[in-house]
């Protein structure tokens, strides 16, 4: 593990920092209980995969381009997917009048 | 198209014809059916006639071979890719299963004749129902064989779940289960065989020609004993019987008891013995075992049963042992003794279901403490329950007997490769049912007809109709025809049994549990 | 010396943002959540200049930081949750949650540091890449990336649409009520 | 010894199929017709047809011992067969008629019987609603009987003695509102069935060995002149090669040979008919039926089936000595057994049936002590079955005119009948001393030959008990004779009178039966074995004690009954206490049946194996379904419908695939 730290900042080092905000997401995802505070975690995990396509960019095929392209469709792709879950939102919250998540349970049974 | 195809299809554009009546007429629905069932009666009494002359005289020609005969064979090319035909035909135990499903069905039209409610589609269903036996019975082919048995089994779900009595949709949803789960391990049993044929066919006739590993043989063999065991209320697989009986219309329990019941005997015979004869020789102690507990475990079972139809249910898992009993006898007289036994059986059965719901319709109840002294406001309906009563724990004269001692003798001789002792053993244990029926039946039917009338309502019953008399007449007099007259239905079937023991004896020369 | 300076700048940020984002995850007022957001998108975009995609960063800091939270902004002040402090998850959610992630971090981190990436390492990006980048995205080639950035344009303008229509549905059956 | 010109020898067939015919026309044409019709008609038609098949029987045996006369060597003739059930080769039932000296002896007895039976029951019946009924059921059970009696082969035999078994349950039953006559009914049925189960064993046993030995003895059956001979056929199995290869099997079973096992099953269904103890219990009870039906088929022909049986199989039975040796103890424990029951009884029909239990008992123990070298018991226990027949039938229809005088069966009842009905009277004393064993009636004779067999057979103690059971019978038939007719007047028998014509006519026949079958010369007409011929005179040296015992017996029961009254016999049962009570209650074996199968069949196997079916086997397959549910109502609490709650599902997955692939695969 000291190896890891000593050595210089590397692809590793990279995929680690972009893997923590992946995590962190996913901790976000599964435990907020406001749906806004979801799309946030949500828009981590974005952010964090955009961020590995940039990396393996640089690391894998540093005089092509391909990686930055699919980070800013992930970009767009990211707000249309925020536009059309605040629209969710917005008319969920008109019907119930709370976006908590665990009271959205219509799915069951 | 040929007889064969008629026999089959006549059921279905019966009910094609039921189908175009407006649901309102449904007293036209009842003799189109009628009419339907009729002409099938008489297509299949002349069918018999053709076939006995042919049959019969094959007999000596068939003693030595190894391949079943089958007439008027009928073969279309279905899916070519799958090697599946139509490919359906006639031997003596199609033949005997066709003539029982076709009495029964006539029987049936005439017992439900007060059917009010959706006479429709009750008719349509029944139908379609017994199209699907006639297709078991006569299709050589297993795809077709299997596609048959659905269709057999199938409406039964929604005849009993609509028409029935009591927990119905239990009951229905409970036998069609069972029933499923009996097929699932038919058709595993069924694509195995396919698989290992490499012949890419399902023709069964085609089929039989492979020599199958011993080691296939020995687990497909019971899949298609217990699947189709399933069926024939086998020993730990029965207590669908019972509660399925109990709530299904009259004509559906006829059927059922009477026909359905059957198709597991047959399967078991047609398919696992004849494909399989390796496992047949060694699993046969095993499955005479569990029918033996069939056997006495169902008589003395129906000892203690207050309901007429629940009593006759115990009756029908120890008599449909016998079928299996018979079959797993592995030689000539067990195979003849579980068609006759299939036969009797299912005129018998029939007959007690017609009975039971004649009865029930009069005095409502089927309880049988209820009852008492009825044969003196319904004689005739007496004496037929006697005769089914008496034909059942085997008195001679009647089918059962002609069956029972089949099957008994077919225990007791045994075979050359399976253990002696335990084979006479087993039969030994299995006649003491003859007593235990005796009790059960005598005890059952005294209780509801003998006696003084214990209710006052009784007086005022009446019997049974024209229609009744006919439905039940024509049971009681097949009854006693077999039973008198053995010989003609021996004939029938003889010719088509030598090749099932042939194929044992002419298979591997392994020996089990010895 | 450049490579220590970088180095440096990449563990500064890597702890700004990942502390930030866990703060994302967790306060319990949505609005310093989509401003903690803001932050980590920020350092993103920082991340993006070390990693020499200095367009990416750009992208990132108007698209995601100028339009995206903005419009999380504009979702919390709808739902009317600016004031409202989120209940506190239940200690089994914070569990399963907490599990989960690190369980797949624990799962990727120990995969990605045994692995050996047959890759250089930290070959600079060629300076003129923003050009390349333009050129890529509209080239109909067999290399070019137009018609995936012509279907991502539909999608954008579909989701606004959506969007109002979604969201604005309701509101005109509820005004007919 | 051509049999062709004669047309009754070719035909015997008729004599059976005439009863069936009227059975069947009554069964299915007669009674569809209006009450009054079917009443006038069917007791013609009925009594016709039996009278008709009776007189066919006497021409038959008019004709076969005059094929045979005395001296010669009667042969078993079957002139007519059809293969009717074929079991496989060279195993088949050829179901045919088989004329020999015992078959055309029973069919004179059964169809003499039956026919005066059914023009009693004419008078007897009259006006029953079931009247139709009732002769249907009656000729019926005389076809049974007769197909039975003719039977070549053991098979047809057992589908008979079913048949007779069915008929006697229709005809126990046949008051079927009465439950004691319902109970009666399924008592005889079920018990009969019992025994039925060993005789079916027994046949499956002789078909089996029978069969494995068809082949090696067929050659030398064939060459003997015996073709179409199968191995259920009693042709084949009294065969002396045959035998002779079945006692030289090796197979045994619980310490028996084969040839032994299967004598002593075939034994158990032969005395569950003939109601042999511990199989007796069924009969007493029957005497439920109509009085006409007890003296035809609980008298004079279905319980001696298993008499016949025994003697149509005597060869093989005589071939195993030990089956023979447990067919005489039986006997001989049966005849004492009854006699002494006989003693106690009040219904006049039960003291009847008790004694006919017990003469069934000395004809059993007259066929144990004989022998094929020996066969003088033989020969007797088939003359006592000829005169039994008669005289207990006479007794029968004697004490059916009695109960239909008075309508009660106690004797208690009857009393000072003598006058009333002289008629009855004089038969009825007729055939009490017959049984009795007076010089000359029938049974003097029969039984004298029975115990002559006893005392020369070496059996000393069979033949002590033979002569103490005839002491016992004469006392305890005196008894009822002396209460019913010289007794004091009861109100039941006050206004009694005599029965009509149609009974008397029968009565008055049979009468002439009992006084003259004595003189039947038996010993020329029905033998077997080795020392054939011979005409036994009477020996005095054991007819002089039997008839002392009887005068003995008769004196008793004038001591008793005539000259005491009712308090001298009250007295006696009273200073003998239990024992008496013990044996006034049949030795209490009703009880210990009833506690068999109501306490421990039912109690103990049936009601748990429904219970078992029900809960355990069924509740097995409901448990599968519960399971099913279950499973799915558990894995339903983890479908939250909660987005979040299946995403960490997912990761985890996702997480396990990935370590799992990882630390696997790579």
């Amino acid at each position: 593990m000291s190896d890891f730290f000593l050595s210089p900042v590397g692809l590793q080092h990279w995929l680690v920092v972009s893997t923590a905000l992946f995590s962190i997401g996913i901790y976000g995802l599964l435990t907020r209980r406001n749906a806004v505070g979801i799309l946030m975690a949500v828009e981590l995990l974005l952010n964090s995969t955009s961020l590995n396509f940039v990396i393996f960019n640089k690391f894998a095929t540093p005089s092509a381009v391909d990686g930055q392209i699919m980070s800013i469709f992930i970009i767009a792709v990211a707000a249309a997917e925020v536009v059309v879950g605040m629209a969710i939102f917005v008319t969920l919250f008109k019907h119930r009048k709370t976006v908590d998540v665990t009271s959205m349970n219509l799915l069951k049974n | 198209m040929g007889l064969v195809s008629w026999l089959i299809i006549l059921p279905f554009l019966t009910a094609m014809a039921v189908l175009m009546v407006p649901a309102k007429n449904w007293k036209a629905i009842r003799w189109i059916s009628l009419t339907g069932t009729g002409m099938h009666l008489m297509l299949t009494a002349f069918t018999t006639m053709k076939f006995w002359a042919l049959a019969s005289q094959d007999i000596p020609a068939m003693k030595t071979a190894t391949m079943t005969k089958l007439y008027f064979v009928e073969r279309v090319t279905w899916f070519q890719t799958l090697g599946i035909d139509y490919f359906v035909g006639l031997d003596g135990i199609s033949m005997s299963m066709v003539i029982l499903t076709s009495i029964i069905i006539f029987a049936g039209t005439l017992a439900s004749w007060n059917v009010e409610e959706r006479t429709k589609e009750f008719f349509v269903l029944l139908l379609t129902l017994v199209t699907g036996v006639f297709g078991v019975f006569m299709s050589f082919d297993l795809f077709l064989f299997f596609m048959f048995y659905e269709v057999a089994v199938l409406p039964m779900y929604l005849l009993i779940g609509i028409w029935g009595t009591g927990p119905k949709e239990y009951a229905a949803m409970k036998l069609t289960l069972m029933l499923m789960v009996g097929s699932a391990l038919i058709l595993v049993g069924m694509l195995a065989v396919y698989h290992a044929s490499g012949l890419h066919t399902f023709d069964l006739i085609r089929l039989a020609t492979v020599n199958y590993p011993a080691s296939l043989q020995t687990w497909v063999f019971p899949m298609f004993f217990l699947g189709f065991g399933v069926l024939g209320a086998l020993y730990p697989f029965h207590t669908w019987s019972p509660d399925g009986h109990a709530s299904a219309p009259t004509a559906v329990s006829m059927l059922h008891a009477g026909v359905l019941m059957k198709l597991g005997g047959y399967g078991a015979l047609r398919i696992a013995v004849y494909l399989l004869p390796e496992g047949a020789k060694e699993w046969g102690l095993f499955f005479m075992g569990l029918t033996t507990i069939n056997i006495v475990y169902g008589s003395f079972g129906a000892i203690m049963q207050k309901d007429l139809k629940y009593f006759t249910a115990y009756s029908s898992v120890s008599h449909c042992g016998f079928v299996l009993f018979g079959v797993a006898a592995m030689n000539l007289m067990g195979f003849k003794g579980a068609i006759i036994q299939m036969f009797s059986h299912g005129i018998m059965t029939g007959l007690f279901f017609a009975l039971i719901g004649m009865v029930y319709g009069r005095t409502h109840t089927r309880i049988i403490p209820d009852m008492g002294g009825l044969a003196k406001v319904m004689p005739w309906l007496a004496v037929c329950f006697y005769v089914g009563g008496m034909a059942s724990l085997g008195l001679p004269g009647f089918a059962g007997f002609v069956a029972e001692s089949h099957v008994f003798m077919g225990g007791f001789f045994g075979n050359n490769f399976m253990n002696p002792v335990a084979m006479k053993t087993l039969t030994i244990i299995a006649t003491v049912s003859i007593v235990v029926t005796a009790v059960y039946v005598l005890r059952g039917l005294a209780t509801v007809f003998q006696g003084p009338i214990t209710n006052h309502h009784f007086h005022e019953l009446t019997d049974a109709t024209l229609t009744e008399k006919l439905s039940t007449g024509l049971l009681v007099a097949t009854l006693a025809v077999v039973g008198f007259m053995p010989w003609y239905f021996i004939d029938l079937i003889e010719a088509s049994i030598f090749p099932f023991v042939n194929r044992l004896q002419a298979s591997g020369t392994m020996v089990a549990f010895h | 010396m450049d490579n220590f300076v970088s180095d440096i700048l990449f563990y500064v940020f890597a702890a700004f943002s990942i502390s930030l984002a866990m703060l994302v995850v967790t306060t319990r007022r949505i609005l310093r959540a989509a401003v903690y957001l803001m932050c980590v998108l920020g350092a993103s975009a920082a991340f993006f200049i070390l990693l020499g995609a200095e367009f990416l960063a750009g992208v990132q800091i108007l698209v995601y930081i100028g339009g995206i939270v903005v419009l999380l902004v504009f979702a919390v002040m709808l739902t009317r949750s600016v004031d409202l402090l989120e209940e506190r998850p239940t200690l089994v959610r914070k569990a399963i949650g907490g599990l989960a992630a690190l369980s797949f971090f624990g799962t990727t981190a120990l995969i990605l540091t045994s692995t050996t990436f047959p890759v250089l390492r930290g070959g600079p990006l060629p300076p003129n890449n923003t050009a390349a980048l333009g050129k890529k995205l509209l080239d109909y080639g067999s290399e070019g990336f137009v018609l995936p950035f012509e279907i991502i344009s539909l999608l954008l303008l579909t989701a606004v649409i959506g969007g109002i229509v979604i969201a604005r549905k309701t509101s005109v059956e509820k005004g007919g009520n | 010894m051509h049999s062709e010109q004669s047309f009754i020898l070719n035909n015997v067939w008729l004599i059976p199929a005439i009863p069936f015919l009227s059975f069947l026309t009554l069964g299915l044409l007669i009674r569809n017709f209006p009450k009054k019709l079917q009443d006038q008609l069917s007791g013609i038609v009925a009594t016709l047809a039996v009278f008709s098949a009776a007189v066919l029987a006497y021409w038959l045996a008019w004709e076969y011992f005059h094929l045979f006369p005395a001296g010669v060597a009667k042969q078993a003739l079957v002139p007519w067969s059809f293969e009717w059930l074929r079991y496989q080769e060279n195993l088949a039932v050829n179901v045919g008629v088989l004329v020999d000296p015992i078959s055309v002896l029973l069919m004179v007895v059964v169809t003499t019987v039956s026919s005066l039976v059914h023009l009693y029951s004419t008078g007897y019946m009259h006006g029953d609603p079931g009247y139709a009924r009732y002769f249907t059921w009656l000729n019926l059970f005389t076809f049974s009987m007769l197909g039975l009696v003719v039977s070549p082969n053991i098979l047809q035999m057992y589908v008979c003695w079913e048949l007779v078994g069915a008929s006697s349950f229709l005809l126990i039953g046949f008051y079927f509102e009465k439950p004691s006559a319902v109970s009666a009914s399924k008592k005889a049925f079920i018990v009969t069935r019992f025994a039925d189960l060993g005789f079916l064993l027994g046949v499956i046993l002789l078909g089996y060995y029978g069969y494995n030995l068809f082949a090696s003895v067929a050659p030398s059956l064939h060459a003997s002149g015996l073709t179409n001979v199968q191995p259920f056929d009693f042709a084949f199995l009294t065969n002396p090669e045959v035998m002779n290869q079945f006692m030289g099997m090796s197979d045994t079973f619980m310490g028996m040979g084969v040839l032994t096992l299967s004598m002593v099953l075939i034994f158990m269904g032969a005395a569950g008919k003939s109601a042999m103890f511990p199989l007796h219990i069924w009969l007493p009870d029957a005497m439920e039926g109509p009085t006409p039906v007890s003296a035809l088929i609980h008298a004079a022909t279905m319980v001696v089936a298993g008499v016949y049986l025994v003697a149509r199989m005597f060869p093989v039975f005589a071939a195993s000595a030990d089956a023979l040796l447990v067919v005489m103890y039986v006997g001989a424990f049966t005849a004492l057994f009854a006699a002494v029951i006989g003693c106690t009884q009040d219904d006049i029909k039960r003291v009847l049936a008790f004694s006919t239990l017990s003469q069934l008992g000395y004809m059993m123990f007259a066929l144990g002590v004989s022998s094929m070298d020996h066969p003088l018991g033989y020969t007797a226990s088939m003359f006592h079955l000829f005169t039994h027949a008669f005289f207990k039938a006479l007794l029968f229809l004697g004490a059916g005119a009695l109960i239909h005088a008075v309508h009660s069966n106690s004797i208690w009842d009857m009393g000072g009948l003598a006058k009333k009905m002289p008629v009855t009277h004089a038969t009825v004393l007729i055939a009490t001393l017959a049984i009795a064993g007076i010089y000359p009636l029938a049974g003097f004779f029969s039984k004298d030959e029975i115990l002559v067999a006893a005392l020369e057979s070496g059996h000393t103690g069979v033949f002590a008990i033979g002569l103490l059971v005839a002491g016992i019978t004469a006392f305890y038939m005196f008894r009822i004779y002396f209460v019913a007719f010289w007794g004091k007047p009861s109100h039941h028998s006050e206004h009694a009178h005599e029965a009509p014509i149609s009974m008397l006519i029968p009565l008055i026949v049979l009468a002439i039966f009992t006084i003259g079958a004595g003189f039947v010369p038996m010993a020329d007409l029905v033998s077997i074995g080795h020392s054939a011929g011979g005409h036994h005179g009477i020996n005095w040296a054991v007819a002089g004690p039997s008839l002392f015992v009887a005068a003995a017996g008769i004196s008793f029961a004038w001591f008793m009954y005539v000259a005491g009254g009712k308090q001298r016999s009250a007295a006696l049962a009273g200073a003998l206490g239990g024992v008496y009570t013990t044996i006034k209650q049949k030795f209490y074996f009703d009880e210990i049946y009833l506690f068999i199968t109501k306490k421990i069949v039912f109690r103990f196997i049936a009601t748990p194996i429904a219970w078992f079916d029900r809960n355990v086997v069924d509740g097995g397959v409901n448990l599968s379904g519960w399971l099913t549910r279950a499973s799915g109502a558990a894995l339903n609490s983890t479908q939250t419908g909660q987005v979040q709650t299946y995403g960490a599902w997912f990761v985890g997955g996702a997480v396990t695939v990935t370590l799992v692939l990882w630390i696997f695969f790579l």
